[in-house]
């Protein structure tokens, strides 16, 4: 770890990519031009902005990576709405990496996985599937269930139709909220259409999406026959440090940027519902 | 008198008029006494005082307490119901769901007050006659209660009640208080005395905001100060300079609204005559526009949010020495 | 001289009221009247659109001296605004010397849209006080200054 | 043991005060608060400081890192200039264990280094009391007034002050000032403690435990219903958090000069409405969980992660500062029935 924890780098915005009408795809390299630190899929880093913030963002891209790291950030706050407006060639300031992030080396492996993401809620679990696509001898089958407001609101869309689609090893079941024009998918919440699928209790599942997206769909899973011990998640508070020590992230004895953000929901069930 | 109030407040949750009561609860040292809210007879009984201590402000709880359902009964003593007006003026605090019984009171003292004479280790507190009675792990003291009385209470304004359902008690008189004498005091001094004295007490500050929170004037939903966008939002004041902003800008906010209920500083945990800048602004309304008592009546006007043609100019402050 | 001694220019904030103040300052540079090029011009839309923050920030930032100038009492584009500046800004100022900060670092003028030369005056009056009171210490902040 | 009569204790403070920086408390303007000593400076005979001591180590503003942005780019200026050599003189019992309390959040891996440097280069030397006041419950948590902790540990008696060094950095601070203290025995020092500690079991809140705190009971306190009542009356100022010894939440803020961008950390509080608010929503809705929390950490979260260990000393500041005398003794009193 950074002996200087709460002193960061700087990193060079190399590449913008409007995935979404609210949702960037920005690529960080360091003033070398390598990546500024490795780290494990699900884990975060913080960005700022000298002057406007800082603000923890999960990492979009897998550690299997090996050139830059990729954020994909919605554009919702005063830092997020800075780095929207911001042009390639950009330096911002990076530290990390932060959290627990996925169990892959232990828990996820040999294992079938199920991804269940809503919204932005792909940015941090993208990272785990491109991890797990390109060491698929250690892993099972993946599949995942992804669903947002609209077509237009698919994040990661082309990468999606290009390549997750085509891999044999995957099943991707894609979602939007309403009908729309030009498509011919499923329509429908994530939940109910988690449900729909029925996927194989054997499953190890990975969720994230907005709370009450979550909320619906262990329910659903429930019934389905998975087990709380199954499901992770991972967790969004507002955080300044990053280290465990500013107070903030604290949820009963966790500090979800240190020893999260990354849960298993019968951890959760052991914490204060305060999230 | 707290007899009284408790068999008061019975009379008026059973009859109906109220559900609630907003008082004050007893502490583990006879004089740490929390604001707090009962809803049943045994509730009262079990926790209800009124004394000396009993110092807080209940007026600004209003605000919260109105929006929820039924009425409340609340004691307020002749400053708070200045606050009262205030809040009402402001249009805070729905008036048809409060039912307020005027108290009377003798001045206030609080724990501080009495370790800052030196007496530490209390353990009971009595009062006899003109005097505090002070148990403490070291012996007895008697303290003269005038001399334990809060800083706001020696200088005590008025002990007529201003605003009632009903009063328990004799109504009192609006009094002659002397409370611009530290006031008049420093603007006496030198420019460079008064500003090494602010230097001195407002250095002090540590941006805990009690004086804020606790001001029946500052019922803003979100302060400038906590406000991102507002660019001065601060935690902490990083430089001389933002104490002394905070500060001015705390009291200028409040200025003509600030019925000098001496809230902000009693609650200062680093002792700042806090009341001292609404005080030079109470002055100086008074002196400039004319008297203007904050919460004296309902629906006045207050002095900055009116104007006539022919104020004094800026320039009098150039002129106006030793005011 | 051994050791020359800059001589101390005061940085002047100016908030001048869209309607009169600003046009004064306008024909005072028409006219081709003189005042120094230290005062900063911050047009506002009224005289009572300054918030007592704005006078304290300037002088966060920097400033010397602050100045409004408005339209004449009376005279206000939207009626009565400069009575209420009149009245806050006398106690703001009545405050700032209160706490010991040199009340003439401070000023209000009305000056209106055909007072080119008073706006001239008034600056040049303005930054010779300041100039003689020299560098804003009561009030700076520590951080701002390079 | 060795001693120095107290009529030469402003020597002592001056030779201590020529080889380091000396931080004593005395009174400023009727507040006791921790000083630079100047010659001629006296401590204070109030208890305790108003503002803890942490602020030595944890000081409540403090620049992390600068930047000069120019265009597209940024420059990383590392503020920091070499940290003195301090001894803050004075210290009672519950600041000093606040010291390894804190020592605990920021001295655990990664290591805080802006803390880390100030407790590498500060010496303390603490004072046992002796007119321990009706808010203290130091021990509560185990703390002995009448002998603190300490690099070093003094007593005041009537005419003499006595002191004994616990650590290396306390022998080394003795050595320097050596020549001025005289060897005596410790039979004055020992009425002392006796005296004192008989006081502490007279106060008010002798018999206070919080015993039925601590992990396992986490979530039974939390769903406790009385914390509706108990923070009814809080005006979510951050009093409490501020004059408290182990409090150590901290804001990370940028402030922007004109010239440059200053990063500073500052004090924060969990009291505050957005300590926890997020462009995305509040995990902490209301002011009572917000309350819940300060205490919950102090109470339940801390020691689950620390072997039992409180995260609060007894210093009883909060319960005398508290505006409306809401305290973590009328909280964990009331509680109690619950578990």
């Amino acid at each position: 770890m950074n002996t200087e924890a709460l002193i960061p780098k700087i990193g060079v915005v190399t590449k913008i990519t409007q995935e979404t009408p609210d949702v960037k795809t920005f690529q960080v390299v360091g003033l070398d031009g390598k990546k500024v630190f490795e780290h494990k899929p699900g884990q975060c880093a913080m960005l700022s902005v000298p002057g406007v913030g800082e603000g923890m963002f999960s990492i979009t891209s897998s550690p299997t990576n090996k050139e830059y790291m990729e954020f994909s950030i919605k554009k919702c706050g005063c830092v997020t709405s800075w780095l929207h407006a911001m042009e390639p060639g950009q330096q911002i300031t990076i530290r990390g990496p932060y959290g627990n992030g996925f169990p892959v080396d232990t828990d996820f492996l040999g294992k079938d996985l199920l991804v269940i993401a809503g919204g932005i809620g792909l940015a941090p679990v993208r990272s785990v599937i491109n991890y797990c696509r390109d060491n698929h001898e250690k892993y099972g089958s993946i599949q995942v269930i992804y669903g947002s407001r609209s077509k237009d609101d698919l994040v990661k869309y082309k990468e999606i139709i290009d390549e997750w689609e085509n891999d044999p090893n995957m099943i991707v079941n894609l979602t939007i909220d309403r009908e729309q024009e030009g498509w011919d998918g499923h329509v429908g919440f994530v939940p109910n259409y988690v449900k729909e699928l029925n996927p194989d209790t054997s499953k190890t599942v990975i969720m994230c999406g907005p709370p009450v997206m979550i909320k619906f769909s262990l329910a659903g899973l429930k019934e389905l026959g998975f087990k709380e011990t199954q499901v992770y998640t991972t967790f969004e508070l507002r955080m300044k440090c990053g280290i465990g020590k500013c107070g903030r992230c604290n949820i009963g004895n966790k500090y979800v940027c240190k020893d999260g953000p990354v849960f298993r929901f019968d951890q959760m069930d052991e914490l204060p519902n305060e999230y | 008198m707290q007899g009284m109030m408790i068999n008061r407040a019975k009379e008026l949750l059973r009859d109906g008029t109220v559900n609630r009561v907003l008082g004050w609860q007893a502490g583990e040292f006879v004089y740490d006494i929390t604001p707090a809210v009962f809803e049943t007879e045994e509730e009262l009984d079990e926790g209800f005082v009124y004394n000396g201590f009993c110092g807080n402000n209940l007026s600004k709880y209003l605000v919260k307490e109105t929006l929820k359902e039924g009425k409340i009964l609340v004691f307020l003593k002749p400053c708070d119901t200045y606050s009262f007006n205030q809040l009402l003026t402001e249009h805070r605090i729905d008036r048809e769901k409060v039912y307020v019984v005027g108290i009377p009171c003798e001045g206030k003292t609080s724990g501080e007050m009495l370790k800052s004479k030196g007496i530490s280790g209390i353990t009971g507190i009595s009062e006899d006659g003109d005097n505090f009675i002070v148990d403490t792990v070291y012996g007895q003291t008697t303290i003269a209660k005038a001399d334990a009385l809060e800083e706001r209470c020696k200088t005590c304004k008025s002990k007529k009640h201003v605003a009632y359902d009903e009063l328990i008690g004799e109504d009192g008189e609006v009094l002659d208080s002397h409370r611009f004498d530290m006031v008049a005091k420093l603007e006496a001094m030198t420019p460079d005395e008064r500003f090494a004295f602010w230097r001195g007490q407002l250095s002090k500050c540590i941006r805990c905001n009690a004086c804020r929170n606790v001001c029946p004037a500052c019922t803003c939903e979100q302060c400038v100060f906590d406000n991102p966008k507002s660019g001065i939002a601060q935690k902490a004041a990083a430089d001389s300079f933002e104490e002394n902003m905070f500060h001015i800008i705390r009291a200028f906010h409040v200025a003509g609204r600030c019925t000098d209920c001496g809230e902000c500083s009693r609650v200062c945990p680093q002792n700042i005559p806090l009341h001292l800048l609404n005080r030079k602004f109470i002055k100086d309304i008074d002196e400039l526009y004319g008297d203007y008592q904050a919460g004296a009546e309902v629906g006045t006007r207050a002095p900055l949010t009116n104007y006539t043609q022919d104020d004094v100019e800026p320039s009098i402050v150039y002129h106006r020495e030793g005011k | 001289m051994p050791n020359e001694v800059k001589a101390f220019k005061p940085k002047i904030v100016a908030f001048c009221c869209n309607w009169c103040s600003y046009a004064g300052a306008d024909l005072a540079g028409t006219n081709r009247l003189t005042y120094p090029a230290d005062v900063k011009i911050i047009r506002v839309p009224c005289s009572c659109r300054v918030n007592p923050m704005f006078i304290l920030r300037a002088f966060q930032r920097g400033a010397d001296g602050v100045i409004l100038c408005g339209c004449h009492p009376g005279d206000c584009h939207y009626t009565t605004g400069n009575y209420y500046a009149r009245r806050r800004m006398t106690l703001l100022f009545s405050m700032l010397d209160f706490l010991g900060i040199e009340k003439e670092r401070t000023r209000v003028e009305w000056v209106s849209a055909a007072e080119g030369a008073k706006f001239a005056a008034t600056m040049n009056d303005f930054v010779a006080t300041v100039t003689a009171l020299g560098e804003n210490k009561r009030l700076e902040d520590l951080r701002c200054k390079e | 043991m060795l001693k120095i009569s107290l009529d030469k204790l402003g020597s002592l403070f001056d030779a201590i005060a020529e080889k380091e920086a000396l931080y004593i408390p005395a009174d400023k303007a009727g507040q006791p608060q921790y000083m630079r000593y100047q010659t001629g400076m006296q401590m204070t005979e109030a208890l305790n400081t108003v503002r803890s001591a942490k602020d030595f180590f944890f000081p409540q503003t403090e620049n992390l890192v600068n930047f000069k942005v120019s265009g597209k780019t940024i420059e990383i200026i590392d503020p920091r200039t070499e940290q003195e050599d301090f001894v803050v003189f004075g210290v009672r019992g519950c600041d000093v264990r606040s010291f390894s309390i804190l020592d605990k959040v920021f001295l655990v891996d990664p290591i805080d280094t802006y803390y880390e440097n100030r407790r590498k280069h500060g010496t303390i030397v603490s004072m046992a009391c002796t007119r321990p006041s009706e808010t203290c419950f130091c021990h509560t948590f185990g703390i002995d007034a009448a002998e603190p902790e300490g690099d070093a540990v003094c007593w005041k008696t009537e005419d003499a002050l006595y002191i004994k060094a616990n650590t290396e950095k306390g022998e080394a601070l003795i050595e320097k000032i050596r020549p001025m203290l005289e060897e005596s025995d410790d039979s004055a020092v020992e009425a002392q403690k006796a005296a004192t500690r008989e006081i502490l079991g007279k106060l008010p809140l002798a018999n206070f435990s919080t015993e039925k705190f601590g992990g396992d009971v986490l979530l039974k306190a939390f769903n406790s219903e009385k914390w509706a009542s108990l923070s009814e009356a809080c005006l979510g100022c951050g009093t409490c958090t501020f004059v408290c010894p182990t409090c150590q939440c901290y804001d990370i803020r940028d402030y922007d000069t004109g010239h440059g961008i200053q990063r500073f950390r500052c004090w924060d509080s969990c009291m505050y409405s957005d300590f926890t608010l997020m462009a995305g929503g509040q995990p902490r809705l209301t002011q009572k969980e917000r309350f819940r929390q300060r205490f919950m950490h102090k109470l339940v979260y801390f020691p689950a992660n620390n072997n039992g260990e409180y995260g609060c000393v007894g210093c009883g500041r909060c319960l005398s500062k508290c505006p409306i005398s809401m305290n973590i003794v009328k909280v964990a009193k009331s509680l109690e029935g619950d578990l």
